[in-house]
Formats: C-alpha cells, structure tokens, sequence
C-alpha cells in the first residue's frame, strides 16, 4: 500500500492561512484556559492538592494540545477540502503513508509513557506513610471514621484520662478538626453499605468498604496534610462529600472539615474545650443530652431545627414532645420517646417505614447507648415542643421511671451529685463509644 | 403481492438452508458450538473462584468438609460421568460408520449415565443436607461458609448434566427417525456439549473433592 | 457423508499405534483414552487419599504436602481434560480457529481467576 | 471488466423480477429470520429505548435544576431513575442498535445470504422484550435504586425485589447479546463468499468480528456475576456479603471485567461506521486500511487489562498502579484510527451529507471523551474526580459523542438501503447543529462541576453548583428537542423520502450492489466485490459504479 506522491493533496492557500489561525488559537487558548485553571477546582487546602493540581495542568496541556491538533486537521479539512458543487468527481486514490501511521503510533505511545510517568510519581509522592500522625500535643493519637447511612462520625482517642484512668474519647459528629501541618491519617470503617469519604479541597478520596465484624471489619486509610492559604482567616472549614451511592440520602451525606491556624489554636479551639466537656458533664440533663444526641447520627435521618438537622428519612423531632403523648394510647410521653429510641421497630410513624439502626444497651446494638445517655437524650427530646407531653417538673423521677417500666433497667442519674460519679458514668461510656466506632463492635 | 414476496422469499431461502452446502452447514454447527462452550468456560470459572477462594481462605472448614463428604459415592459417579462421555463418542463412531442401531445403543447408554449421575448427585445433596450444610447462610452451623460454595458449581454443572440429558433423549428420538444416517453432525454437536460437561466435572471433582 | 468420509480413516480402525507398537481393541483410540481416564482417576483418589492421611505433621511439612498435593492432583486433571478435549472433542481433526477459540477464554479465564485469588480476601492488612 | 460484468448481470435480472419492494410493516411485527428485517426490528427496538430513556434524562435534568428535592419525592426515587436510564441507555438502547446495524448491513457487506443461524438470530433479538418488560417492571414494583453498576450491599441486603428484577432483565440481554455474538462470528468467519478475503473486508466488518469477540469473552463474566447476585438476593447466600464471609469487590471485580471491554462493545461498531462513511463521502480510501482493521482487535484485547481503572478508589493502594498503566495505554490503538480517520479526509472531496456531518462529530467530539478519559487514568486525578460529575461527562462524551453520534452517522448513512428512500438532508443539518451545540453545553460544563466537587447519582447538591446545573439542563432540554427533530425525519422520509437507487453514494462496499431494499435473498448468485472495498479515486472503480447504476437504472 504505497501511496505515489503525483495524487498527494494539494493543499489549497485558504487551508494555510486557516492552519496558521488555528495553531494560534490553539496556543493562546490552551495559556488562557490553563490561566483560569484555578477556577475549576476547589481551593488547594492540602499539601497533596498542590502535586494533583500541577498533574492536572499537565493533563490539560497535553489533552489541549491533541485535541486542538484534532480540532484543527478537522477544520483544515473540513474548509480546505468541500467538494465544489460541480465536481462530481473522487479525491485521490491514497491509500496510507507506512512513515506516517508509524509515526503517530509512536508518538501518542510516547506522551502516554510520560503521563504515566509523572503520575506514578505523584501517586508515590502523595502516598507514602507520614512519620508523626496525628500529632496532638506530642504524641499520636488514633482518628476514627465510621460512616453510616447517611451521616459521618468522628472519634479521636485521646491519650487523656478520665477520673477513672479511662482514656477519653471524643466524638466530634460530622465534623473532622485538624491544624495546618498534621499528617492526618484516618482509619475509615463502614456501618453498613460502602461509602467514600471525599475532601475535594483536600483530592483525597478513599471507600469504606463492609468487612466481617467478627474479622475485625475491614478498615481503610486515607491520608493527607492540610496546608496553608493565604489570605483565609482560619479557623476554615472545607466541606466532606459521600463519593459512592449509598441510597436515599446520598447526597445528604456530608461533613465538614475544620482546619485550624496552628496547633495551639486547634487545643484552644477544639481539643481541650472537648475534653474539658467530657470531664464535666452540664448537670443539667437537657444540656448533656443535647450533647450526648449529637454524638449519635440521630441527624442523618431526622429533621430538628435548634440543632440544624435536615434529615428526610425518618419522622421530624420538631416538636415531638407535643406529639409523644398522643401517638401511642396507654403511653407516658417519655413512655413513648424511651421506646423509639432504644426499641424503634415497636411503633412507626405513619407514612415512614422501619429503617433505624439498633440503638441500645446491647453490646451488640450498631450504637451502644447506655441507660444515662439514653435519659439525658429524653430529657432534651422533652423540650423539643411548645407545649411538652413530658412532666418537665421533675424529669428525674419520669424518665428513669419509664425506662424502667418499658426496659426494666433502673437507671441510677446522679447528675451534679459530685464529680466522680458523673464522670464515671462518663467513664464507662467512653470506650463502648471508642469500641463501636472502630469496627470490634463485639 | 409486496406481502406476498416479502413473507416468502424469507421463509423459501432459509428452509433448512436449503441455499447452504452441507459442509458449510456442518462448519457453521460446530463453530457455533465451540464459541459456546468458549463462553460456558468463563461462566463456569466465575462459579469456581467462589469455591477456591473459600479453599485457599478457610482451610479447616473444607478439610473437616471432606472428612464428611468421603470421596466413594463422587468417585463413583466421576466414573459413571467419564464412562457416558465414552459411550458418547462411540455413538458418534457407529452412526459415522453408518450403524444407526449402534449409534441408539450407545446414546442410550450416555443418557442413562447422565441420569445415573444426577441421581449420585442427589443422593449426595440430601446427605449434605442432614449433614447441615446448606446452601443460605446461617451464622448457626459451622458449613454457612461452605453450602454456597460448594452447591452453586456443583448445582450448575448438574443442570447442565441434566439439559444434556433431555438431549441425548431428543438426539435418539431424531436419530431413531433416520435424521443422523446422512449427517451425524446432530450428533457431533451433542457430543461437543457432553464432552464440555464431562471435562468440567474433571475439574470440579479434582478442585472440589480431591484438593 | 463429508462429514462421514472425512473421519473414516482415524475413527473406524481399531489399531491404535501405543509406545510403538500396534494394538487392536474394538473402538480403537476412544477405548484406550478411556482406559487412560479411569487409570488416570483411579491414580488421583489414592493419592489424595493417601497424602490426606499424611497432611497432619508439623504444620511445614503438611502445608508441603499441601502444595504437592495440589499440583499433582490438578495436573492430573488438567491432562484428564485434555484427553478429552483432544480425542473425543476431535480437536486434534479441527482447523486452529477452533484451538484459539478454546484457549482465548481459558486464557482470559485463568488470568481473571489468578487476580482474583491474588487480591486478599478482606482488608487491607491494617 | 470481468469482475463487473458477472455479478451485476445477474443483479440488472434481478431487478426485473421483483422492484423496489419494502416488506409490509407488519412483517416486523412478527417472527421472522431474515436478518433485514430482524436488523430493523433490533433499530426501531432499540431506538424506541433511546427515547424511553432520553426522557428519564430529561426527568433527571429536571429534578437536578434546584439544589433540592422538587419533582421527586424522595432521594431513592431519583436514584431509581438514573439507574434505569443507564441500564436502558447501555443494556436497551446502545448494544442492541449496534446488533441492528450489524445484523442488517454485515451480510450484505461480506456478499452473503443470510446470517449463519438465522433462527438464533430471531430468538436473540425476541430476549430483548421479555427482558424489558422485566426491567421496566422492576421500575414500577420497588424500584432497583443502586445504580446500573449496582454494587453490593447496597444492591443485594438494602434494595427491593426491583433489584431482582432488574438482574434478571440483565441477565436475559446478556444471554441474548453472547447468542447475537456467536452468530456475527461464525457468519464472518464462514458465509464469505470466495472472493471475500478477509483483507478485502469492510472495516465494519472487522469492528463488528472484535466486538463479537470482546461480547462472547466477556459477557458471561456479567453472567456468571449476576447469577451470584441473584443467589445473594433470593437463595440466602453471602458472596459478596461480608459478614458471611463473602467480599463485596468481588462483585467490582467481575462486573468491571465484563463492563469495561463492554464499552469497548458499545463503541468500536460505531468506529466501524465512521470509517465507512468518511471514506465514501470524501470519495478516497480509508487511509491505512489495515492498520484501522488491527486496531479494533488491539483495542479489544488491552480492553481486557484495564477493568480496574473503575476501582481506583476502592482497590488496594498498590494494585493501583498497574491498572494506570494498561489504560493509558488503550489511547494508542483508539489514536491510530482518529488519525487514520483524520487521514482519510484530508484531501479527499468531502460532501456534506447528514450521515458525513454525524461523522464528522463524532470526531471532534470523541476526542474530548477520549481525553478526559486518559485524564481519569492518570490514577491522582482520578482520586479526586472519581464518581463525579467528571465522570458522568467523560462517559456522555464517549457514548453520546461517540456511539450515539456513530449511530446517527449510520442511520443516514444507510437509511436508503433499509427503506429504498432518502432522508431528508435540509432537517438532518438541522438535526445536527442543535444535537452538537445542544451535546457540548450540555456534558462539557460537567467537567467543571465535577472538579469542583459535585458529586455524581445526588438529587441534592451544593447551591453554588446550581447555575451551572441549569446551564446543563437547558442545553439538556435542548439536546432532547434535537432528538424529536429526526424521528420526525425518519417517519416523514419513510413515507414521502425521494426514491434512493440502488447506490445513492456510489459506494464500493457489496451492500450497495443490490436493489434497495434488498431481495430477501440479498444477491442472486455469490457477487464478486471490487478489488478494495474502498478503492475510490480510480478508473476501475468509476467503471464499477457507472456499471452497477446501469444496472439498477430500472429501479430509479
Ligand atoms: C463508549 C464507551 C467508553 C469509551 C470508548 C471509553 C474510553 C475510555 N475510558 Fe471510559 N468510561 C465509560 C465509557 C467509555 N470509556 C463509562 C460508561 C464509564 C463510567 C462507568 C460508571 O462508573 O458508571 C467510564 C469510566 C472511565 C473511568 C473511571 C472513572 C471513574 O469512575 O473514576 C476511566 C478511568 O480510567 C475511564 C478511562 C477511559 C479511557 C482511558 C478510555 C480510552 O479508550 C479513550 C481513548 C481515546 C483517546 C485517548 C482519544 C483519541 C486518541 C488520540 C487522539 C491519540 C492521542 C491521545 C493522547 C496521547 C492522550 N473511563
Ligand atoms: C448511551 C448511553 C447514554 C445516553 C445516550 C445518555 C443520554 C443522556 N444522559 Fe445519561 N447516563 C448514562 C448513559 C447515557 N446517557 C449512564 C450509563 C449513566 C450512569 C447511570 C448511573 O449512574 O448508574 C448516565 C447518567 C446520567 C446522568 C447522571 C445522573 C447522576 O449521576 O445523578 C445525567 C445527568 O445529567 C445524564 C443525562 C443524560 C442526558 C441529558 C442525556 C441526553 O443525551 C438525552 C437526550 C434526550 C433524548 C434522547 C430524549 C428525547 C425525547 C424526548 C425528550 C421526549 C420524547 C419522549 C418520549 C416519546 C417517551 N445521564
Ligand atoms: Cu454514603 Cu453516599
Ligand atoms: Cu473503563
């Protein structure tokens, strides 16, 4: 298949002059596009953003080339070689150019090799092990993420101690708090269908993947290191997506990121207010439960505006408390709200179907909860209304006084009665909160 | 007149491919046959990795298995199986050599094999089944890992033992019409598709039971 | 009677040249490979049983055995199927399209059934 | 001219027998095992699927024009929808209308009678019914809501008897598209006539050889996959259930060996119409005819090396790498033939005919997909783009762009051969400007989104993405009205189009060598092809066309 150069196409003026415009256009488009790159990706808040963003602009260099080259033969021909509308007649009987076809199989071979190249490199750069992780003053701490459907929660075990010589565990919700410079390093675990934690202003992204509890669960690692912007007045919080379908609250599915200026300001900020939390409980069981619900993904699910929950999937808890009398006939208030937390399958709402995860004082439940947590979150679902079903006066006779007849579990509430006590009811729920974060549920 | 055409030139021009010679015919069968089984492999293979993954991962449930499941009754029907692969293929040669009578005798024989086989099969399924081992998985008995494993190829490849026998059953009743004296290539595919099945269970029975 | 005709003279003898030497059995070749099947079998269940009985020593040597065992027995097979395959499938009469079309998926196969087992089954070992 | 004068002899009698005679409609209403009219049967099919699923995309577009939920009720209801648009769009509409060309044109192309198993050919095409009635219902009874790629637990422990139905439906096209496949195989292999050789194939042909290839290798991997799937789902077992000591990448694993090459299966037939129709609208041969033949085996085989570039995010860290690589690499073979292609225009006559137009498009527009899909392999960019609106754009630009554009090409292209009548070139210019411009504004602003962090399958988003969403939907809108504009054309054309003639293109290829439609016997006797298939620009071939319109003249 040799092709004789006297029927090589005779390439007319108009297609040079097109061919010149284009190769300019081309260049000045691929500058201008590559000039307002920044634009279409997030802000590059992360040590890792910086490599994959100059990997991208590679990308777009060489992708803008080929396609401007293929854009532009297009034109050429597309102009340069229309057949006139009174020639009936073929083109030349040309049929390939060995030297050409070797040439441009050669070449894009060659550009491929170098995109995998620069890749490979920056896959190893960004991936290789930190040496001090998550550092906290000092020392390393373990961060654990569990996603379930269809809220993220985090945990840090802290190498603090309670009262009790317990280590304390914070949960920290939705929300991952770290400071610029801290080779954060996850451990991602999965309640129930896969999930894949993504921080776009970070460009790390990893699945959380269903493993055999008994096995240990199957636990993944996703790394990364925030990094400075200027110009931003930290703390700044950078939004966490859900990147694989999980089912009807996918998209709800987020968190946040909060980064901090430096080290000291995430102990001043975050850390020990947390701890100092923990340590003392608000006697107050409405203000502790407001803090224990939120260590639950009550919020995936339920809407409930004073904590800015948004959730569709179950019935609203705005308001419930005015509801909770009337829903089952023979119910106390608090009767009702204690069964459907712990024993949520005894009565759904109407128009809603069974979907809550198990909560309760079963080590094997997805989400422990203990008899004290379970009256503080009562107590706060009993201000949730206008005017409350519950007996508000004395909450510490009603409540335990439910519990007790619905699960025949005394519960001994000794809020304000002496540090010691509450913190060691602290105490105990500390690890079972580290234990059904990581995946050793049981 | 359009309908008319249109309706029967089809119909004249496919009529046994009356337009096809019969090598070509014979050519396109048996090509046609192999691609199929070509695809079977790759399904079969899929059922497979299930069970070696079970193997290579959960050792001491397979071994324990094993001690249950004893390999006389499997051996048994593994010589049962390769024996109607033989009477197959010497049906094949008799009707080749023109013999119909023969050729009924032998597919005869592979037929019963096959039944022989599933009936082996059974036996063994409804012992497994005292035995516990199911093909659900309940966290109650120590086989939940096992019964799927080893029912879904060994299940399948049943399936196709017993398609296979309807087959043969189908090849006799044409051959017994004098189908096969001019063309054994009927016949030739069954053999194909038996053979392929025997072949599988050699493998299935050494990675399965032996192993 | 192509068909027929074509495979007259490998099938309807019944000398088949063994080791050199020319034996006559009815069926001719079909007889002998199955007679090699059975031996072939009989050899696979006795040296599965007998190494089974072998496997529980110290944990070393019995996972040697373990390995042995494996090839031996699998190659065993894979010669068993290819018998088959070769004699009573007539591969040996068929044009190399048919060969290909029979190795592509074993190859595609055998390759996706390595990385499968290759993968760890759970975790990343964290 | 020997070579002329034998076979088209015999056609020019031919002609006197039976003129230009189109079946009655009714006759693809039925069984049938003409390969024309089950070629048709597969296009109107699949096409009907098209539009079925083109409006879930729009349902889509419109629920995606506010941040929150509007016109659905619920995220599952959203999430149920674009899975089916996907499942019909890939499983209904793409590989089936492949199937129809390939069935219609492949024989006549290689000069034979008929498709080797016409039975099988009418039995497969009959699956594809049944089967979607079953997904469809699965539609309606508790919908499949875990995306076409389904993947464990979501789709096995949290999804209604939809998702079984849903399998099932898969199932059956599976076992239909394996059958189609052996089918096309064998029929290039052994229906050749003589002079056929087989570097005297169009390269339509070729593709439609490799992507039966890729389809009987790896469609029963989809099998094999679902049948465990369905096992999870009613049998109780626990493949791919971990707590049951199963692996839910298993799954990953199997469907990406099967779907990867299967995008492989959805776009190399469409390569293969491209070349046809650029070489035989710009009247010169395909340049480097073999080599655009090879490429689609080499395409079909790294297309095997490469599944896991869809797991980057869930695979082990260190199998990663690998996969990159092998990936990359699929850009080599697909460049040889954009630059054959782009070789095959250059200095030819080009006319600007519709199906050339669609041609065209895929060109310029395939080669976006094509970069954005090398951009995903390079494994740290897909980390970060990975199931988002990133993704969804590559995907539209390769199957849209790609496929769908090849498709249009093709209907134009041999629109006259089926029906015995031209489309109409004014609407089918129309047609094209308002599917490019509608096409590029809508999944090109996809890429931005995605990299700026919108996620993919939500109903609900970010509100800062809302402007450029409603950018999408609008062109959406308008993609979809361009789509009306040609089943009108077809319709209109089918009834009032002008008389095409047996060879409207003077084209080489056998296909065109015969009245339109064709006889039900396609040719009297074996036609002898012309030396190339696509030797334009010579004496000789000037000769053959001049001879084959004598021929027909009658039938003008
Ligand atoms: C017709 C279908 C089709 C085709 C042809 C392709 C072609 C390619 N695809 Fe695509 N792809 C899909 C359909 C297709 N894809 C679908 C449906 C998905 C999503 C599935 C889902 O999750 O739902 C997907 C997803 C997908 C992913 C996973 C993204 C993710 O989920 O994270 C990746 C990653 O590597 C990828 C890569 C590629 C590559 C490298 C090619 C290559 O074949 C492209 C090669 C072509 C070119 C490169 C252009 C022409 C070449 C030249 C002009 C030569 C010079 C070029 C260079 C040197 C760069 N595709
Ligand atoms: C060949 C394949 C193909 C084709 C042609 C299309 C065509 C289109 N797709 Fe499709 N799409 C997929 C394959 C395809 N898609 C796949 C595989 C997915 C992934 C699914 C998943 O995530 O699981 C997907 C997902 C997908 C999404 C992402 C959903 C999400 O992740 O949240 C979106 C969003 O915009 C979208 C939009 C469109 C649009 C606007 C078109 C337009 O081109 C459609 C144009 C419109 C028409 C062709 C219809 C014209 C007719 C009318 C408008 C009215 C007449 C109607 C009747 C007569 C009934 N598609
Ligand atoms: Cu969790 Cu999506
Ligand atoms: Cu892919």
């Amino acid at each position: 298949m040799e092709n004789n150069p006297s029927n090589r196409p005779s390439i007319s003026p108009a297609a040079v002059v097109v061919a010149a415009v284009f190769l300019l256009v081309s260049v000045i488009g691929v500058n201008w596009f590559t000039s307002f790159v920044p634009a279409v990706l997030p802000p590059q808040a992360s040590a890792e953003s910086k490599s994959v963003d100059e990997l991208f602009y590679i990308l777009v260099i060489i992708g803008g080339i080929v396609f401007f080259l293929i854009q532009g033969m297009l034109l050429i021909s597309v102009i340069a070689f229309r057949a006139r509308d009174d020639d009936p007649g073929d083109g030349p009987p040309q049929h390939g150019n060995p030297l050409l076809e070797i040439i441009w199989t050669i070449i894009p071979a060659l550009v491929v090799i170098f995109l995998a190249v620069i890749s490979y490199q920056v896959w190893t750069q960004n991936s290789e092990p930190k040496a001090a992780i998550n550092m906290v003053d000092g020392e390393e701490i373990a961060i654990n993420v569990s996603g379930a459907r269809y809220a993220w929660t985090h945990t840090y075990a802290t190498n603090r101690l309670d009262a009790d010589g317990e280590p304390i565990v914070i949960n920290s919700g939705d929300s991952l708090h770290t400071y610029i410079g801290q080779n954060v390093d996850l451990r991602l675990q999965t309640m129930d269908v896969i999930h894949s934690y993504w921080v776009p202003a970070m460009r790390v992204k990893q699945d959380l993947l269903p493993g055999n509890p008994a096995t240990g669960g199957r636990p993944t690692e996703l790394r990364f290191t925030p990094a400075r912007i200027d110009g931003v007045d930290y703390p700044q919080a950078y939004p966490i997506v859900c990147a694989e379908l999980c089912g009807d609250g996918h998209g709800r599915m987020r968190g946040s990121v909060v980064v901090y200026e430096d080290e000291s300001q995430f102990l001043e900020l975050f850390y020990e207010p947390a701890i100092h939390a923990i340590l003392n409980p608000p006697a107050d069981p409405v203000l502790r439960g407001e803090i224990v619900i939120q260590e639950y993904i009550c919020n995936s699910c339920h809407v409930l505006d004073s904590l800015g929950w948004t959730g569709s999937t179950g019935p609203a808890m705005n308001g419930i408390a005015d509801r909770a009398g009337e829903r089952v006939p023979g119910q106390s208030a608090e009767e009702y709200i204690v069964t459907s937390v712990w024993n949520s399958q005894a009565f759904v709402v109407p128009g809603y179907t069974e979907q809550m995860a198990a909560f309760g004082p079963d080590q094997l439940d997805a989400y422990y909860m203990e008899a004290e947590q379970l009256y503080a979150i009562v107590a706060y679902l009993c201000t949730q209304g206008e005017d409350s079903d519950c007996d508000l006066e004395n909450q510490t006779e009603a409540i335990p006084q439910a519990i007790s007849t619905v699960f025949g579990i005394d519960v001994d509430i000794t809020f304000g009665r002496g540090e010691s006590d509450e913190s060691g009811a602290m105490a105990d729920e500390a690890p079972e909160a580290a234990a059904d974060e990581s995946e050793t549920s049981d | 007149m359009a309908e008319l055409t249109a309706n029967q030139l089809p119909a004249v021009a496919h009529d046994d491919h009356g337009h096809m010679s019969e090598e070509e015919h014979n050519n396109n069968m048996k090509l046609g046959v192999w691609l199929y089984l070509a695809s079977e492999i790759v399904i079969f293979s899929i059922m497979i990795v299930g069970y070696i993954i079970l193997r290579i991962n959960e050792e001491d449930v397979v071994a324990q298995a094993h001690e249950q499941l004893g390999v006389g009754l499997v051996t048994a029907n593994t010589f049962v199986l390769l024996a109607s692969s033989f009477f197959m293929v010497m049906g094949l040669r008799a009707m080749q050599a023109g013999n119909r009578p023969g050729m009924l005798r032998w597919i005869g024989l592979t037929a019963l094999g096959g039944i022989v086989f599933l009936c082996g099969q059974y036996i063994e399924y409804s012992e497994l089944a005292h035995l516990g081992i199911v093909l659900g998985f309940d966290t109650a008995s120590e086989w939940s890992t096992f019964g799927m494993r080893f029912y879904a190829p060994t299940f399948f490849h049943g399936a196709h033992v017993f398609v296979g026998v309807i087959w043969a059953l189908e090849v006799m009743r044409r051959g017994a019409k004098g189908r096969y004296d001019h063309n054994p290539i009927g016949i030739e595919m069954f053999g194909l598709y038996w053979h392929f099945v025997d072949v599988v269970w050699i493998m299935l029975f050494t990675l399965i039971y032996l192993v | 009677m192509t068909e027929a005709t074509h495979h007259a003279g490998e099938h309807h003898s019944n000398t088949v040249r063994l080791l050199g030497r020319e034996i006559t059995v009815e069926g001719g070749v079909y007889t002998v490979v199955f007679g090699a099947l059975a031996v072939l079998t009989v050899i696979e269940v006795l040296s599965a049983e007998f190494l089974k009985g072998a496997i529980h020593d110290s944990p070393e040597s019995a996972a040697a055995l373990q390995a042995i065992k494996a090839v031996l027995l699998l190659g065993i097979a894979i010669i068993k199927s290819s018998l088959v395959i070769w004699f009573y499938m007539h591969l040996r009469s068929e044009k190399p399209l048919i060969a290909i079309v029979i190795l592509l998926p074993l190859l595609i196969a055998g390759l996706s059934i390595m990385y499968l087992l290759a993968i760890p089954p759970s975790g990343y070992g964290i | 001219m020997a070579t002329i004068a034998v076979p088209l002899g015999a056609q020019g009698e031919l002609q006197e027998a039976e003129a230009v005679r189109r079946p009655a409609l009714s006759e693809y209403l039925r069984w049938s095992v003409d390969h024309k009219i089950i070629g048709v049967q597969y296009g109107v099919a699949s096409f009907l699927f098209f539009l079925i699923g083109g409006a879930m995309a729009m349902g889509i577009r419109l629920e995606l024009w506010t941040p929150d939920l509007d016109l659905m009720v619920s995220g599952s209801a959203y999430n149920s929808l674009f899975t089916i648009h996907g499942t019909i769009m890939i499983f209904l509409f793409i590989i089936p209308m492949w199937a129809a060309f390939g069935n219609f044109v492949v024989p006549l192309q290689l000069g034979a009678k008929d498709m080797a198993f016409p039975w099988l050919n009418a039995f497969a095409f009959w699956l594809i019914p049944p089967a979607a009635v079953v997904i469809l219902l699965g539609y309606f009874v508790s919908p499949a809501e875990a995306g076409w790629t389904s993947y464990p637990p979501l789709s096995t422990l949290f999804s209604g008897d939809g998702q079984t139905l849903w399998a099932l439906g898969a199932h059956l096209l599976g076992i239909s598209s394996i059958m189609g496949s052996i089918n096309f195989i064998v029929t290039i292999f052994n229906m050749r006539p003589p002079q056929m050789t087989i570097w005297r194939m169009p390269l339509l042909c070729w593709a439609v050889l490799a992507t039966s290839i890729i389809a009987v290798m790896a469609t029963p991997f989809l099998a094999g996959a679902l049948t465990l799937l369905l096992l999870d789902r009613v049998a109780g077992t626990t493949f791919f259930d971990a707590a049951g000591g199963g692996d839910v990448l298993l799954w990953q694993n199997i469907f990406w060996f099967y779907s990867h090459p299967a995008v492989y299966i959805m776009v190399l037939p469409g390569m293969g119409v491209l070349s046809e129709v650029l070489s035989i609208h710009s009247r010169k041969p395909v340049f480097g005819y073999r080599m655009v033949g090879l490429s689609s085996m080499g395409i079909a085989f790294v297309g095997f090396t490469v599944w896991a570039h869809h797991m980057f995010t869930s695979l082990q860290p260190e199998l990663r790498i690998p996969f990159m690589i092998t990936t990359m690499i699929i850009a080599v073979p697909t460049g040889i033939k954009m630059f054959s292609w782009l070789g095959t225009i250059w200095g030819g006559k080009i006319r600007f005919t519709s199906a050339m137009l669609f041609a065209l498009g895929f060109l310029s527009l395939f080669v976006i997909g094509g970069i954005s899909g090398v951009m995903l392999a390079a494994l740290p960019f897909d980390i970060h783009v990975h199931d988002t609106y990133f993704v969804v754009s590559h995907f539209h630009f390769v199957l849209f762009g790609g496929s769908v554009f090849a498709v249009y090409a093709a209907l134009y292209h041999w629109f006259p051969k089926v029906t015995g009548r031209m489309m109409n070139e004014r609407l089918g210019r129309i047609h094209f400007v308002f599917t490019y411009f509608g096409f590029l504004f809508t999944f090109f602003p996809m890429h931005v989104v995605g990299m700026l962090g919108m996620p993919r399958r939500v109903a609900v988003y970010a509100p800062e993405f809302q402007h450029w969403n409603q950018v999408i939907s609008l062109s959406a809108f308008v993609l979809g009205f361009s789509t009306l504009i040609v089943v009108y054309n077809v319709i209109r054309s089918y009834n009032h189009g002008p008389i095409a003639g047996a060879n409207p293109w003077r084209a080489l290829t056998l296909e065109w060598q015969t009245t339109s439609p064709p006889p039900a016997t396609n040719f009297v006797d074996d036609p002898i092809p012309f030396e190339e298939p696509y030797g334009y620009g010579t004496e000789a071939s000037a000769a053959y066309l001049d001879a084959v319109d004598q021929a027909f003249r009658r039938s003008r």
